[in-house]
């Protein structure tokens, strides 16, 4: 019966397997399968990234990366949730438009940070517009996927009693495809997150993750610097999808109920 | 003849965006954005300027072109494999995904250019790092999205499959699998542009040929043209990708297509 | 009020076309309720979709107040065959029953209230907080009951509303909607596949054949009002009627039936 | 800065400057210490300009936040700048940083590799950390020393943090190293060096220095010439005082001050000498970085002295 | 066979909670076809969803064969209400009924001609190659009990299986379940809301109370066989049946009858 409970925590759970990587990463160079001169020792790292939560210059730039993420997501969801609508129920528009988007959309956001450089004149407005270029391809698709998926007895309905097109959006379209752009939104801020570091990477400033790792390049350290770095970028990833689950648990109960399996 | 006449007609826009492209820099006349016209020419002399029995394709263009889309596809088919294997194990097991989670989310909130160090130490340079750059880059939505799916299972199908005894092998074969499909379809579909993508980063560092080494190439001597018309051929290849499989997808998702249409 | 000419239907194209619709030709006057019966799978459920606009027919027309159905008309409502699906499963049962409101001249009060005027009609007053998925099919269909009675359309279509419920309530059901229809004159098309029901709660009982669908009979249901589940089930006419009836459908499936 | 210096010198920088706060890019190593000297001590207030030094990652990304308007001016390796002035940008440089000196750029190879001279490397593979740059450029000037030429060799890009482990692994053969990696190399792995590859046609090499565009220095020349002004005093403490350098260092990379006490460091030229600048463009001619000669002069701003 | 025993269930905790079963105690012999009858919403699918183990009771006991249902058992077909959600829209109408019997010791072809038998005795061989959704409600309907009749399950369970078909189709089913019945010697628990259906082929016939449903009847249906369509509804017997059936199902509901 405890052993049951225990069985039951995310958070145990989750320590659990992530505990467990860690040990099969020390193994691993310890044993020498990957030489510790080439990557840290994990137990190097961890140190490292232990010293780096106490390092305030260093939470100044989380903070500086998490402001542009946070802003980049907020415009992706603006811009892309729209567009998928508009693209989703407008078959012309999106036969015609088709051709460019499909073009654009696997132009490596890498290549578009030194064209972005050019066009902005300020820093943090180059970093959302990054941001935003690359994060909202995940939610566009997802929304004209989801839109696809919506049950059309549920969307006669709604028609049946004389509701416009617009209203069979917003009261059936929306509210079944939410589940859908929801898994979108939840990869497009892992992938805001890339873009933020990697513009900062690429393009430096003032503060930030990626700028912390250029600066820890300079340091004879500098692979423990990066990946201590990188390991809290990912917690920052691990910590944001835990929000967002947390989120879609609450607003979606009613998708949750109708699917989730018998055990 | 005429469904290929309408399939161009569709493509107007491309021409119409060219021109405004070619007006819009040559007034602005600067050398960081060439016209079209001069990438064109640009292009053609890297690697359509060569003999007329290899098609005119140049040196660099043989190199080059094929060896990155094989690694582009070796990825992809690699994140395929794991991602929808492993997405729909997690999406039916929530004790398995309780304990990996926080591991994937971490995975997932990496920046790729920051995994390149690990990779570049598991596996050295050449073909196989880049094959596992690309496959860790892009396996995410596949993942996430099969997931996704494999949860959301209309729980009366999975009760039907229940109640007729079948196996769990089969209700995961004849069951989760197809009514996860669709969105294990938009997964792929991102991915596919993702991995040209990845392509370029893992093409970055450490790599002597590929359509990324050659943008890195023309951005070091600062060959404007000639980073554009490398951005274009990857626009022009994700293109392609995207098409085809679209094709594919209109084939395997006919039932979900009709089965959701209205009117 | 509701004219349908010459009124074809054809699912698909080519070798795997079904012709489910061939020709129906029927006058609805307002305020008539019109009782469809026929064999499983011959087209009533097209017919339906086809009035409410929500189907493009092949072929005829179909004339609405005097003009042609293209799009959904305007006050109608629609309790679908498939009452599962077409409840929102992210709403409550009330909201579900309250949003069609919306579109009528209703503050947010006035909505509500008449949600639960209807669901208390309907037996459900109790249900109102909880969800869709949350009741039992009987329960759910209902609600798609209520939800079309609580909009007061001009026009009414049900596509065999009272299939999954009791006996008892179904016979409750009936004379509610009985009672809906004079009361708020709507012109009511309801099919259905108890002969009994059509002759009950019907002005008019049409009778389609099966595949492709033709009107095989339309018989005019003159029984004394108001009805009464036991005094008008036990007159002479009923009992007529509901032979008559019983017949044409019989008649029209012998072809279909089962292999025994 | 908030030393005392900076109260004092408001006085001298009144002087009708056309713009006084100004955005500069520096990369994280020691040729960029002067900058950071000059505004710890308050050099840059002294001349009334107020400087916020961003760190940047490269010299073509900085080249590229120039003309965007993110930054004013930036450090940046003069290879770098003579390719963008060829690609048709216009630049200008204003102030010299960094010059080599002997050992401070090295090929460096495993400890127990069987490569004992440059001329070994014939089909080798060598890590630079920039391709055509100025890594390749003084690499390639070794290997013709040597008998040998650029296409002789492989070379491919890392980041200098990753080239130990790529020695290490047999990854490359050989990497040109800089410090503080260099020094961790020889210590860590015990890799040996090869041969320096400033000497010769690249000893006393033109390093870095830092650029505005054209533009700009023709439209602030009293700003620009306050800034020279204050990064020549510093040069001039860099120059003379290495403990100065080392001091700034761990302020601004993540060298700690055991290891910047240890590495070899470059000089700091104290003027901006068109000559030496003219000997970069020249051997980029010669090898074929440049399709046409540049003279180094265009690139000095009017007012340089 | 079956043994259910204070078999209770509540759905959800709190003050939301529903309290479905309260307490059902019923013995099913094998080959035996139970009726089981009831208001709208009162519990039998939460019942039937509990023989079939894809629900846990919150208490009691159902012991199949002499082993407590912890998971599905073994060779049981279920007929669901909600018909339309348990076809597969991704395979055919023919591929739908014959997936099942991939467990069965049968190839391709032997599982092919079972489905084709299946769905000719359902009157649907013309639709085996059409998907579920091209198919009217009656026609999926058909479909799933085609799938339950091919599979040949030793326990079957439907859930107001012939609740949207024509009179006609539907006596034809009625009597294809008592055929299928006798000759493969099933055991059927039968869920309707046609009182003269339960009594025609029902065995036994159990009436359940409203909300928490109790067993307030089990009656023994005692007709002479083989039965017929019309000698046998005729039989006084039946008359007599249909008329207690009625009376038990109309006095449990008289509290929640819907508002007149
Ligand atoms: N989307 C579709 N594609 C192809 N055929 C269809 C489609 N929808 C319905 N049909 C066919 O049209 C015929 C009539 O269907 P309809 O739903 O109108 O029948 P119905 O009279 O309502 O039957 P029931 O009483 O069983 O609901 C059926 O034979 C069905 O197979
Ligand atoms: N998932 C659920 N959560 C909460 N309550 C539920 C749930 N499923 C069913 N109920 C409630 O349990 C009661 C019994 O439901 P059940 O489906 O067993 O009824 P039923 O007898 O099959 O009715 P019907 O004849 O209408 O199908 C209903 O009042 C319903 O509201
Ligand atoms: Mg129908
Ligand atoms: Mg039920």
């Amino acid at each position: 019966m405890r052993g049951r409970s225990l069985l039951d925590s995310r958070l145990l759970c989750g320590a659990a397997g992530v505990a467990g990587l860690f040990c099969v990463a020390e193994l691993a160079g310890r044993t020498g399968l990957i030489d510790p001169v080439v990557f840290p020792l994990a137990s190097t790292i961890a140190g490292r990234a232990a010293a780096l939560a106490a390092d305030g210059e260093f939470l100044a730039d989380v903070a500086s990366t998490l402001g542009a993420w946070a802003a980049g997501l907020l415009l992706t969801v603006l811009v892309a949730v729209p567009a998928g609508f508009a693209l989703g129920t407008l078959p012309r528009v999106e036969a015609a438009l088709r051709p460019i988007l499909e073009f654009l959309r696997p132009i490596p956001s890498v290549a578009l940070i030194p064209l972005a450089l050019l066009l902005f004149s300020d820093r943090f407005e180059m970093k959302i517009a990054v941001i935003v270029y690359a994060a909202s391809w995940p939610v566009l698709i997802n929304t004209m996927y989801g839109l696809k998926d919506v049950d059309p007895v549920a969307k006669e309905t709604l028609r049946s009693f004389g509701f416009g097109p617009l209203a069979v959006l917003w009261r059936v379209s929306l509210p079944s495809t939410a589940p859908f752009i929801a898994t979108g939104v939840r990869l497009a801020a892992a992938v805001a997150l890339i873009l933020a570091v990697s513009a900062e990477l690429l393009a430096g400033g003032a503060s930030g993750i990626g700028t912390f790792i250029i600066e820890a390049g300079s340091s004879p350290d500098a692979l423990e610097y990066i990946v201590a770095a990188t390991i809290w970028a990912g917690a920052i990833g691990v910590l944001s999808n835990l929000l967002f689950t947390l989120v879609e648990r609450r607003l979606f109960h009613w998708h949750l109920a109708r699917t989730e399996g018998a055990r | 003849m005429k469904r290929f006449l309408r399939a161009l007609g569709r493509l107007w826009t491309i021409p119409v965006a060219l021109v405004a492209w070619e007006a819009v820099t040559r007034a602005a006349d600067d050398n960081f954005f060439p016209p079209p016209t001069e990438i064109a020419a640009r292009m053609h002399e890297m690697w359509f300027s060569g003999p007329a029995e290899r098609l005119w394709l140049t040196d660099a263009a043989l190199d080059n072109i094929p060896t990155s889309i094989g690694r582009i596809f070796a990825g992809w088919l690699l994140a395929a494999a794991v991602g929808i294997s492993l997405g729909l194990v997690l999406g039916r097991s929530a004790l398995l995904s309780r304990f990996v989670e926080p591991i994937i989310e971490f995975g997932r909130a990496i920046p790729p250019p920051a995994l390149l160090p690990f990779f570049l130490a598991l596996f050295a340079a050449g073909t196989q790092m880049q094959v596992a750059t690309i496959a860790f880059g892009i396996v995410w939505p596949i993942l996430l999205n099969s997931g996704d799916g494999a949860r959301h299972v209309d729980r009366l199908h999975l009760e039907t499959a229940q109640v007729f005894g079948m196996s769990r092998g089969q209700r995961l074969v004849r069951i989760i699998l197809p009514a996860a499909l669709p969105k294990i379809f938009a997964g792929l579909r991102l991915s596919l542009s993702l991995a040209l993508i990845l392509m370029v980063i893992s093409e970055l560092v450490g790599s002597t040929n590929g359509i990324g080494f050659q943008l890195l190439d023309a951005q070091r001597s600062f060959d404007l043209p000639g980073v554009w018309g490398t951005i274009v051929v990857l626009g022009v290849l994700g293109y392609a990708f995207n098409s085809a499989f679209l094709l594919v997808e209109r084939r395997l998702l006919s039932w979900h297509r009709a089965a959701k249409q209205t009117i | 009020m509701l004219e349908i000419s010459n009124l074809t239907h054809t699912y698909g194209t080519g070798p795997g076309a079904h012709h489910a619709l061939g020709g129906i030709d029927l006058k609805v006057a307002e305020g008539e309720l019109v009782c469809i019966v026929g064999p499983s799978g011959c087209g009533k459920s097209t017919l339906l979709r086809s009035i409410a606009g929500l189907l493009r027919p092949t072929g005829g027309r179909v004339v609405l107040n005097g003009s042609p159905v293209e799009r959904t008309p305007d006050d109608l409502a629609v309790v679908f065959q498939d009452y599962s699906r077409s409840l929102f499963p992210w709403m409550s049962v009330a909201d579900n029953v309250s949003l069609p409101l919306r579109r009528k001249d209703m503050d947010k009060k006035q909505r509500r209230q008449a949600a639960m005027e209807a669901l208390e009609q309907v037996g459900l007053d109790g249900a109102a907080a909880k969800y869709p998925w949350q009741l039992s099919g009987g329960m759910q269909q209902r609600v798609s009951i209520a939800r079309a009675l609580a909009y007061r359309p001009a026009l009414l279509l049900m596509d065999e509303p009272f299939g999954s419920v009791d006996a008892q309530t179904r016979e409750d059901l009936e004379d509610l909607t009985l009672r809906v229809r004079s009361h708020h004159n709507m012109t009511i098309l309801l099919i259905t596949h108890d002969i009994d029901e059509s002759v009950y709660v019907g002005d008019r009982v049409v009778v389609l054949s099966k595949a492709p669908a033709t009107i095989v009979g339309d018989l005019r249901v003159d029984l004394p009002g108001p009805r009464d589940q036991i005094t008008t089930r036990e007159h002479p006419d009923f009992v007529h009627l509901r032979a008559e009836v019983g017949r044409l459908v019989r008649g029209m499936r012998n072809q279909a039936a089962p292999a025994s | 800065g908030s030393d005392s210096e900076t109260t004092a010198a408001a006085t001298g920088g009144a002087g009708g400057l056309e713009k006084t706060q100004l955005t500069i890019g520096a990369l994280p190593i020691p040729d960029s210490a002067a900058l950071y000297i000059a505004n710890k001590r308050g050099f840059f207030a002294e001349e009334g300009l107020t400087v916020k030094i961003e760190t940047i990652q490269g010299g073509a990304q900085a080249q590229q936040s120039l003309i965007g308007g993110t930054l004013d001016a930036t450090q940046t390796n003069y290879v770098s700048a003579f390719l963008a002035t060829a690609a048709g940008n216009k630049m200008k440089i204003i102030s010299d940083l960094y010059q080599s000196t002997p050992d401070s750029f090295n090929l460096m190879v495993p400890k127990d590799s069987p490569i004992k001279t440059p001329a070994d490397l014939k089909g080798k593979k060598i890590a630079v950390n920039s391709l055509k740059n100025i890594g390749t450029l003084a690499v390639t000037s070794v290997l013709k020393t040597h008998g040998l030429t650029a296409d002789d060799v492989q070379f491919m890009e890392f980041p200098f943090p990753d080239m130990g482990g790529k020695l290490e692994q047999g990854v490359v053969d050989a990497a040109w190293m800089t410090e503080p990696h260099l020094t961790a190399a020889a210590t860590k792995l015990g890799a040996r060096k090869l041969a320096d590859t400033m000497t010769g046609p690249t000893a006393d090499f033109a390093i870095a220095g830092v650029i505005v565009t054209e533009e700009f220095a023709n439209e602030n020349p009293k700003t620009v010439a306050a800034f020279q002004r204050a990064v020549g005093k510093a040069q001039q403490i860099a120059a003379s005082d290495r403990k100065a350098v080392e001091e700034i260092l761990p302020t601004y990379t993540k060298i700690d001050a055991a290891t910047a006490a240890v590495i070899t460091l470059g000089a700091f030229p104290t003027s901006l000498d068109e000559t030496r600048l003219q000997r970069v463009a020249d051997l980029m001619v010669e090898q074929g970085y440049l399709k046409s000669p540049i003279e180094a002069k265009s690139l000095l701003p009017a007012t340089a002295g």
